[in-house]
């Protein structure tokens, strides 16, 4: 239960960033946290179920749920690709905007074009 | 800084808490039966001992296919960006003194002589060793923790410390990012025509082609091994050409 | 144990999100990573916890410092 | 000879092996004959081959059989289930045949090459597996998929608008990604599993207590989905990200992209005892979407952009009418009927919204000037860009009359039959001052081919017109031929999906119908002539010009998640 909260917290925090803060990098921050956050949560809540990491050996074992750990598998690398595309993104918009503060970017191509 | 932040920004939060927080704090017991029936069936069914190598390329095969077409797609995407990127640099450029000391290019690398030279020897000598690792990482994921992906991600590191490790700014093979791009390209259609092989004995897409046979377990070596050659060729692509580039 | 660590990723993810300094930032989002892959390993997550080192500490930070090499590491923010 | 579920699978497949063939053109000189070879050939197996597959699947589909199965034949306690029936064929010929004319028109505009061929060959792919899966985390897979193409894809105009819009959409839409996977979490631990059928089961038998993760895992899904559909609180990444992308990828954004989620959102949906109650939110939202998009769309001056606020409008249509199915059930007659009626307005809006793109797109190309209120007479400017018949000009008019619904074009069809389902409810009004609005825009839209005396075609630039005509008189025909035999098409979509009884003897041209259609163009000419007032158009350039900051769209997807899971709670 208080891990669950902490992870909330983390959740939170990451949330607040994205929503808060200008700074692109930042809100990248944010996503990668809030993303961390959510695949600690299916790998923690799995491993209440059993003691053995799910390779088996011969004997019987009492597991851990291995399908969540599967699942972040794909969650963690599909997590950063989305970063490795948005910081593209944020650099490029840099090079256009001088600034990696968003509404000032914003700004400014609005005023360019 | 916390004093910016504004009241839009604290009803976002407060509404977000007030959904996540019952999925959180519920103290449902976390279902078993999945659990079970792997533990009972996941050897026999795909070979594999690592049962988590025995979804991730078994049972959820489709979603890793999804998960590498996902990196394909970023790489992809990323490198479009980034020669956009590098046409805009002018000579107004930030370097940030360390950063530059893993620069690829000679120029760049010049300004931290010392400390270069002991990388490129370092390095150098390093790369075949996380090559060979990450090869068996890539290769013994069935019995074992690791799998495809993450040697893949070990292999790109070899290559990255081969192309660091290379003295007098020559490519070798195998940090010669045309190269990597081939192997790659060729990496994806392999992928897709394993993940096909399984209608020429008879099973549907996706499924094991070697189910009936002494070594149903080949199938997940296989596709570890084409996952493995893709992830390690457009990961080490990718930074070979954020590290300023042999191109 | 598991508790130990998220407050301690807790902690980092505060500094990585206020500090003006963006490289610091990454150098602690990388702990975080490699916390994470820790806690992942004690929670019998192995597979889970090599992809997370390997992708979260490794190719990710890669991403983020060259960005950074591009652009500047001050989060100017405030400083209207 | 390959089963029925081999064949279903080639349909994602297909595209797949097609893009891998397609990036193979990169292992050859770029100037070498094999590389087009290899491009277009990739294209073709990509594009053309999964329509003749879904030909092929007609018969059956027609008489009602639905294909199911787990992916490689794997157990189905942990594999992907999919199932295939008629919603999913028909999604995949609205998905394929767009993705056919823009894949043409973009021969022209581009953007080209072996990479984009592949990442929109992937693209189709990504959309026929969405819609087909059956399982929570692999439609999270899908869905990521045709996300990162989408962000991809929008950069390439290289406008630099279009890098920010397509990073306003990323951030915003994987944040809802991260929100579905907590949704995710939150189904599996309380019905330990993760295939459709698992969870319905589940959720029957599940613990009383566990209510509340159920209600709020299912509003955290929806909002999630309802983030790519663009409803109205959620739809602030759109406008710029449809404007600004390349000409072809807005006709597939704007056509199909946000229209797919929404109908892969219906199989999740009947899952849930409450899931009506999420259609009737969804539909009221839709109609407020409809009536919005539209005052918005009014208000703007850059032709793309307005069609982009249109988009928003016309999916107000489809989510009003498919929200109103979910919420009778879409296994009641009148559920399917209105099913069949958002699914129609669905694939029409595609048809004649790529339409118009691709004309506006050509036309803007050529005049280099976005800006409805400078642009004009286009169309001796695309005469001296080398254009002999006007056709561009024709095949705009056919969508512009399309989209106000004049008969017999498919816009009149479908707005019709969304309409008279809805027909006494409050959205249906919403729906009539839409279409109005629609009109008039319209009208404000045209005037870029009006032609004026003293003005003459500057700085005219030539282009290649072969690909972007065939693209467009594909659609146009399309449209026209859609419309004219719509009882027809009627018949199959409602077998199809399965509410076959309630459309028999369905007739959209009578005069009851057309003299409502005549008033709202009349109330839509009125209307074009009060913008002219001063008053009027101070109050659009108020709307237009108020900033739309990045933190409002995280804001409104918040509190509408709230106000969502408040809603079921109650």
């Amino acid at each position: 239960m208080v891990d669950r909260l902490l992870l909330l917290i983390l959740f939170l925090i990451g949330f607040l960033t994205i929503v808060a803060k200008r700074n692109m990098i930042k809100k990248i921050f944010g996503l990668n946290i809030i993303n961390a956050a959510v695949v600690i949560l299916f790998v923690l809540e799995g491993s209440r179920i059993g003691m053995d990491a799910p390779i088996s050996n011969g004997e019987p074992q009492q597991f851990v749920d291995p399908l969540p750990q599967a699942l972040m598998l794909t969650a963690i690398v599909i997590g950063v690709c989305i970063t490795a595309l948005s910081l593209a993104l944020a650099v490029h918009l840099y090079r256009i905007g001088g600034t990696f503060d968003i509404d000032k970017v914003k700004e400014r191509l609005h005023d360019g074009l | 800084m916390k004093a910016r932040i504004d009241f839009r920004s604290i009803l976002a939060l407060v509404a977000i808490l007030a959904v996540l927080l019952p999925i959180l704090a519920t103290d449902t017991p976390w279902p078993t039966e999945p659990r079970d029936y792997l533990a009972e069936h996941a050897e026999d069914e795909t070979g594999a001992k690592n049962i988590v190598s025995a979804i991730y390329l078994g049972y959820r095969v489709f979603d890793t296919m999804g998960e590498t077409i996902v990196l394909l797609v970023a790489v992809l995407g990323t490198i479009g960006i980034l020669t956009k990127v590098e046409s805009l640099v002018g000579d107004t450029q930030q370097t940030i003194g360390i950063v530059s000391a893993f620069s690829l290019s000679a120029e760049k690398r010049r300004s931290n002589r010392l400390r270069t030279h002991l990388l490129e020897v370092v390095t150098g000598k390093v790369g075949p060793i996380v090559l060979l690792f990450g090869f068996y990482v890539m290769l013994y994921g069935h019995l074992s923790p690791g799998g495809g992906f993450q040697g893949g991600v070990i292999i790109a590191s070899g290559i990255v410390f081969l192309a660091l490790g290379n003295q007098r700014g020559e490519t070798s093979h195998l940090s010669n990012s045309e190269k990597l791009v081939h192997i790659e390209t060729i990496a994806f259609l392999l992928l897709v025509i394993v993940s096909s092989s399984g209608l020429i004995t008879g099973s549907p897409f996706f499924g094991n082609p070697l189910d009936h046979t002494a070594v149903p377990v080949g199938y997940i070596v296989v596709l570890n091994a084409v996952i493995g050659l893709k992830v390690g060729t457009s990961m080490g692509f990718l930074c070979i050409a954020m590290m300023g580039g042999t191109d | 144990m598991t508790t130990l660590l998220l407050v301690l990723i807790i902690v980092l993810a505060v500094c990585t999100v206020t500090g003006p300094d963006l490289l610091h930032g990454v150098i602690a989002m990388s702990a975080i990573s490699l916390l994470s892959a820790l806690l992942f390993f004690i929670l019998q997550a192995p597979d889970v916890a090599i992809t997370e080192a390997a992708v979260g500490a490794g190719v990710s930070t890669v991403i983020f410092v060259w960005a950074l090499r591009h652009t500047s590491r001050r989060d100017d923010e405030g400083k209207d | 000879m390959m089963g029925y579920e081999d064949l279903v699978a080639t349909t994602f497949m297909l595209p797949l092996l097609g893009a891998a063939i397609a990036f193979c053109a990169k292992l050859v000189g770029k100037e070498r004959k094999i590389a087009k070879v290899c491009e277009y050939g990739g294209a073709c197996i990509g594009l053309v081959a999964p329509i003749v597959v879904l030909v092929q699947l007609l018969p059956g589909m027609l008489d009602g059989q639905v294909i199911t199965g787990i992916i490689g034949g794997w157990s189905g306690t942990v594999g992907i289930t999919f199932r295939f029936d008629g919603l999913a064929w028909l999604i995949d010929l609205l998905g394929y045949t767009i993705a056919l004319a823009a894949y043409i028109y973009s021969l022209s505009s581009g953007p080209k090459g072996p990479s984009f061929t592949g990442i929109f060959l992937i693209q189709s792919a990504a959309l026929a597996a969405t819609i087909m899966t059956n399982d929570l985390f692999n439609l999270f897979v899908c869905l990521e998929v045709l996300g990162i193409t989408s962000y991809v894809l929008i950069p390439t105009s290289g406008k630099p608008g279009a890098s920010l819009a397509a990073f306003s959409y990323l951030m915003v839409s994987a944040t809802a990604m991260v929100f579905f996977l907590v949704g995710t979490y939150g189904l599996y631990r309380i019905t330990g599993s993760l295939s459709y059928a698992g969870i319905a089961g589940g959720l029957a038998t599940m613990d009383p207590e566990a209510y509340g993760v159920a209600v709020m895992s299912l509003s955290v899904l929806v909002a999630a989905v309802a983030i790519r559909v663009a409803v109205m609180p959620l739809y602030g990444w759109l406008p710029d990200a449809h404007a600004l992308a390349p000409h072809a990828i807005s006709a597939v954004l704007s056509g199909v992209l946000i229209k797919t989620p929404l109908f892969a959102l219906s199989r999740v949906l009947v899952l849930f005892p409450i899931g009506g109650r999420v259609g009737y939110l969804m539909g009221l939202a839709g109609g407020i979407t409809a009536f919005l998009g539209v005052v918005l769309a009014l208000s703007q001056s850059d032709a793309k952009r307005l069609l982009a606020y249109h988009s928003i409008s016309q999916i107000g249509y489809v989510v009003a009418a498919w929200g109103m199915a979910a919420h009778m059930g879409i296994h009641t007659p009148e559920g399917a009927a209105l099913m069949v009626a958002a699914y129609l307005h669905a694939l029409f809006h595609a048809l004649f919204k790529g339409l118009l793109f691709f004309s506006i797109g050509t036309t803007t190309d050529v005049t280099k000037v976005r800006d409805v209120l400078a642009s004009r007479n286009s169309i001796a400017s695309l005469r001296s860009a080398g254009e002999r018949l006007p056709i561009t000009f024709v095949t705009f008019l056919a969508g512009a009359l399309s989209i106000t619904a004049i008969p017999p074009f498919n816009g009149f069809v479908s707005k019709y039959l969304v309409g008279s389902s809805l027909k006494g409810s409050l959205v249906s009004f919403l729906l009539i001052a839409a279409g109005v609005g629609t009109v008039a825009s319209f009208i404000k839209l045209s005037r870029i081919y009006w032609p004026m005396k003293h003005t003459f075609p500057q700085s005219v630039e030539k282009i290649t017109f072969l690909p972007r005509h065939l693209a467009q008189l594909l659609l146009a025909s399309l449209c026209i031929a859609t419309g004219i035999w719509a009882p027809w098409i009627i018949g199959i979509v409602g077998k199809l999906l399965g509410g076959v009884s309630r459309l028999d003897g369905f007739s959209p041209y009578s005069p009851d119908n057309l003299i409502k259609t005549g008033s709202t163009v009349v109330g839509g000419i009125l209307l074009f002539l009060l913008m002219g007032r001063p008053w009027v158009s101070d109050i659009l350039h108020r709307i237009r010009d108020r900033r739309m900051d990045f933190k409002g769209l995280f804001v409104s997807f918040s509190l509408g998640t709230a106000a969502m899971a408040l809603w079921l709670w109650v």
